[in-house]
């Protein structure tokens, strides 16, 4: 993605403001979905990645999404929507997984970020935290297969790193020198548990140590680092070095969930990462350094809100799935019939 | 030790500690406590009655867990019997054996119980077994939150006593009031043998659960169900939320002339088949109902043991009413179609009633 | 793609290959095969035809695996598509996901299926509801060998179908002869859903069990259960190992003139409920045999099927033959008491056939 | 258990006469077992350490174990045979439980090294690998839940590294800072897969660097070397320091079990392996510093072999179990009755 006249590392004007729209772009669309659970709209649970915006964006902008299914291949988790977005997925999409519209990827049959797009090449979690690393490990040995000239990159947190699935998998990943990046979201918290709590491990890099593969740390919260650190990490996953580890050194500012009120949490150290804003600092980058001006940036700021509140309104208008249609897609060969007791007559009967 | 319910006052501690948690001294103070106060009540006082028993999991301790069953535990035991865990729900179940063959009795808390799954090998080939293979019985529990309804999706509504029913050595809880969810987990806490717990998160905090519980010390015996309603036109089996549910149906068919008799399992593993079948002998029917999904559910053993034990008393066939077989859905539409409910239950036994 | 049986010759490979594995050519050279080898066959055939079958596993590659099925494999189609796996079977089962998602259609060996159950998360929570939370079909096959008597203990000696069991999206296959192996495998590798394949390791080499095969390629269709032999008395429905033993039961009872009539399932998931049923309703009596423990075993969902389809036609109590309720133990006179043999086979029918 | 009068670390001479004797013992006992299975008696598998008597040997040497149950504690494999004869198993039980006897610690219910003696403090694993990693974790956060000055020590194969469960295990362990040492047995074969196919990383004490604990490396198929490392380990973990991770040198110079024909070894490396054989160095050792001389090496020789024989004929000697103890150990409430089909009369009720 990185254009010819380059401003910092090789990224161009346009890069820049992409990653500034695009980090925008989830902040904002993550403000509409709590607006739309204040609402009562939503009903599971809202997940959000404030002050975790940059990682995703600046580490997704270093690879080569595409959107004939044969682009770089990417698993996201709720708190790294930005990734997604960079390959393609849409607010009005997120806003339809967590609305359970029928109209969204998953059809109503599950929320959020866990939906897929084979095509652009994003593949959703389930919730068993881990089990994304094994399954972009196949991903990514299937690249190696054929291969293609393709990279697979892998979204967890710091918490899931505790996780059998994720050590199975990045295990597997590197013993077969699979063109994967492992990313580690450090952002201090598995939910109220802070990081020394459950590890005794200062730098997540240090686990690359630990299965014999390359580990970095970078900002989290500075997009362009990011992108440097991870375009690095593919070029070299794309040459054959095999599985990567980076850690995004970062701090989840709000409740794990929305529903928590995070008591446990030190309102100066929330204040000195406040400070951090990925945003508001790489805003102020722009600025500084004559990449973009304020009139450009509003303009950005405009255009993703109308963007974001016109896909929320349009999620909101589309329809909820039909009962029924709970019965189908669980075989590819055979549709359940409804229940005995809702059919008329009842029957037993199979 | 302690055999009474937790008094308000911080007696039985140090005077500097910090008070007990409020959500344990209700039925001290005379107050009627929710099915989740339940739960934490009896957490709380057989960890005051007895120091072999500690608590682990992810987020139990400074949170107080993911529902808030321990919020304050933490405070009021100290860090070492209230233990944040690392995310690894293998690793700490199969901790909590190990302190169990030390001597301890531990309770182990997964934050859902669909994330029981990574344990399944160390829970089916571990800890089941431990006394067959000579090593000993194995006090642990392992309770959280299940059951659909709350548009959790696949991941966050499971029940997951299927998994387990076929794990000689396990035995399965599955309360449906405040009452016995407070007996059954102290009698699942004092068994020595490993005990999975399952809460239906739908009934922790439903207002009309609320329930005054005895002062005393009780517990509610493993491996005996319960009567909730007696009838003699059909047998309905069922347990957890469905409870409610079937009574509700019971009611309704009631006001027709229909009458269910309405039995709440309690404990799935092992299986109180004696009482079903008797049950059934008087009632020469069975309608079983489980919110868990349809094949390979509960419902078949239950068959079995009835075909075993009281097949001539049969005057119909048995019959089900379950969830579909499919994974949770989320959306609204899909979830509630999704579930059995209340009408579905009418419909059967209706049916069978009539038969 | 060939469609027929592998020659003996190396033709389809480069001249400079090594020879096409021993085990996969007997087929071709009008030999009978065992089990074992019918699998071998299956698998070669399979990954000649279609290049996106591979297969991993532990020690599948140079060594062939544990009990040789893919001997000779990893140098025929090479180390990318026979792939020695570190010991983790979550890890390699969520790659097999990962590989299909990209449309490969991998087939993964477990090494004992015992040893299944630390992939017990992936497979219910990841491959068998692909489908269902909309990410797409899910070809992956994962087999291994399954069953006791062989004096393996408790975690060489599993059955693991009734796990599984209950997880819709998934389907189960248990052959128990040469010819279903090879049929039933093909078709398991050409479904576009998850299908767990067990063999059970004392048929493998069972020298009763050899067979000459068709050098055509065939399919077993999933989901349809074979009659093993016709009668009149009393349906008894059973599968993998136990096929055999209630065979030699009805063999031993045809004597005394009593008449079994002896289902297979073949496939456990889905159920060929249809087909027992239609069985039941001419036989009127229905035994369940199973080798797996007993409590929560496949008997159960027969019992409820039949009881909704087929209850009129029932003239005596559904009954089952299983093992013990127990962890597989290992000494010989443990194991052999453990397991249901062909008296209890003999012994339930008679007491069937003059309810 | 180290003596006054040391010749060589803290060990003396009876110290290391009993290094010498404990491998000796574990390599005629399997040797033994070995001619049993061939005159048909043995049903399961046979594992043997043949090459690997040092580590396990000498690692729990260094520790305290006890026989009233408030000594350290041990988890063995099948490998690991020595180790558990230095806390106090002996020949004639590890033919019992390959026997299958009645007499049996599992009274037949497990085979070989599956099998618990608490009082001793042995803990056999089952056989998913890793497990014992998870339990080991919990035997450990108990002595320090009483505030108890003992440790375990966990054995497992470099192979089982790879597994969830030994992660899961250790990053428990080391999270909570519990005494707990955990021994990779690097004998370089996982079955058939050689190392360096499964991972990449060179030493299994890099491992510990992605635990933030310590990790080191000892030359396994020296009985002196490992005590003197595990001693410093047992020490740091009794000192609070949390759990220690240690990695033996060594390699495996028969086949899996005694049915693999390890077609796969390289003949020359096997004979590299075998000219390092523990028992030959230690013996030589022993003689060319002067700490023994051959006629009492020849004495113990003889005194184990005698001893083993003994064991084997007494076990064989003893009774299999009754089949229908086959029924409980359940549940400890509750004991299941006779198969229906097997009841006079027959009777399918209960
Ligand atoms: C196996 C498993 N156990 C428990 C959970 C419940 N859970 C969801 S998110 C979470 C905390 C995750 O922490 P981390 O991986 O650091 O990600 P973060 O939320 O900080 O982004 C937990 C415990 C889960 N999803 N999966
Ligand atoms: C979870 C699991 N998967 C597979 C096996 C089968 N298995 C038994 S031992 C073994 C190899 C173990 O290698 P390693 O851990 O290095 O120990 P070693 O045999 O070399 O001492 C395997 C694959 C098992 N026991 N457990
Ligand atoms: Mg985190
Ligand atoms: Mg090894």
């Amino acid at each position: 993605m990185a254009a010819a006249g380059a401003l910092v590392a090789d990224l161009g004007r346009s890069d820049l403001h992409a990653l500034y729209r695009t980090m925008v772009m989830v902040r904002t669309s993550e403000e509409r979905l709590e607006i739309l659970q204040k609402q009562g709209h939503l009903h599971g649970g809202l997940y959000r990645s404030l002050g975790q915006e940059a990682g995703p964006v600046g580490a997704a902008y270093a690879l080569r999404p595409s959107a004939d299914g044969k682009g770089d291949v990417l698993a996201m988790t709720v708190r790294a929507t930005g990734a997604c977005f960079v390959f393609g997925f849409t607010p009005l999409e997120l806003f339809r997984q967590y609305l359970g519209r029928a109209t969204g990827l998953t059809r109503g049959k599950e929320a959020n970020l866990h939906c897929v797009d084979y095509a652009r090449g994003f593949i959703g979690p389930n919730s068993p935290l881990g089990t994304m690393v094994q399954v972009m490990a196949g991903v990514t040995l299937a690249f190696r297969m054929r291969g293609e000239d393709r990279v697979g990159i892998s979204f967890y947190g710091d918490g899931a790193t505790s996780t059998g699935a994720w050590h199975e998998g990045i295990t597997f990943a590197s013993g077969q020198r699979c063109p994967l990046i492992v990313m580690v979201e450090a952002n201090q918290w598995a939910f109220s548990t802070r990081t020394e709590r459950f590890t005794r491990v200062k730098s997540f890099a240090d686990k690359g140590i630990g299965y014999g593969i390359s580990g970095e740390s970078v900002d989290g919260n500075d997009p362009v680092a990011v992108y440097e650190v991870v375009a690095r990490a593919a070029g070299r996953a794309r040459a054959g070095e095999g599985t990567q580890l980076i850690e995004l050194r970062t701090f989840r500012r709000l409740g794990h969930a929305q529903h928590d009120a995070m008591e446990y949490m030190d309102k100066a150290e929330l204040a000195e990462w406040e400070a951090k804003d990925p945003i508001v600092r790489f805003r102020q980058r722009l600025l500084d350094e004559g990449w973009s001006d304020a009139g450009e940036l509003d303009a950005i700021d405009r255009e993703v809100y109308d963007r974001v509140a016109a896909d929320a309104e349009q999620a909101m208008a589309e329809p909820l799935p039909a009962p029924a249609a709970a019965l189908d897609g669980v075989y590819t060969d055979h549709v359940q019939r409804a229940p005995w007791t809702r059919r008329t007559p009842v029957d037993p009967r199979g | 030790m302690s055999t009474t319910a937790a008094g308000a006052d911080t007696a039985a501690g140090t005077s500097t500690r910090s008070p007990r948690p409020e959500q344990v001294t209700k039925t001290a103070r005379r107050e009627p406590v929710t099915f989740l106060e339940a739960i934490s009540e009896a957490l709380f006082e057989e960890m005051e009655r007895d120091d072999r028993v500690f608590i682990l999991g992810e987020d139990v301790g400074v949170y107080g867990g993911a529902f808030k069953v321990t919020k304050g535990f933490r405070d009021w035991f100290g860090e070492m019997r209230v233990i944040d865990t690392p995310i690894s729900e293998s690793g700490f179940t199969g901790a909590a054996a190990g302190a169990a063959h030390m001597g301890f009795r531990p309770v182990v808390e997964m934050q859902f119980m669909d994330f029981i799954s990574p344990a399944y090998d160390v829970i089916t080939n571990y800890l089941a077994n431990s006394l067959y293979r000579g090593s000993g019985p194995m006090p642990v529990v392992i309770r959280g939150p299940v059951g659909a309804g709350n548009r959790g999706g696949p991941f966050h509504s499971q029940n997951i006593e299927m998994a387990f029913f076929h794990t000689p050595g396990l035995k399965i809880v599955y309360p449906s009031t405040a009452y016995d969810a407070k007996g059954l987990l102290k009698a699942a806490i004092r068994d020595d043998n490993p005990v999975l717990f399952e809460e239906h998160k739908g009934l922790y905090r439903a207002p009309a659960l609320r329930e005054l519980l005895p002062v005393e010390d009780y517990v509610v015996p493993l491996g005996k169900l319960r009567v909730v309603r007696e009838g003699t036109d059909v047998t309905v089996v069922t347990y957890g939320g469905m409870v409610h549910k079937c009574a509700e149906a019971a009611e309704r068919l009631a006001e027709n002339g229909v009458s269910l008799e309405v039995l709440d399992l309690r404990t799935l593993l092992p299986l109180d088949d004696e009482a079903i079948a008797g049950s059934v002998r008087r009632t020469g029917k069975l309608l079983i109902v489980h919110e868990d999904t349809r094949t390979g559910g509960i419902a078949g053993e239950i068959a079995m043991r009835v075909n075993e034990l009281a097949f001539e008393w049969l005057d119909a066939p048995i019959l089900r009413v379950t969830a579909l077989d499919a994974t949770i859905p989320y959306a609204g539409p899909l979830e509630d179609y999704f579930l059995p409910g209340t009408d579905d239950v009418v419909a059967a036994a209706r049916y069978l009633s009539s038969y």
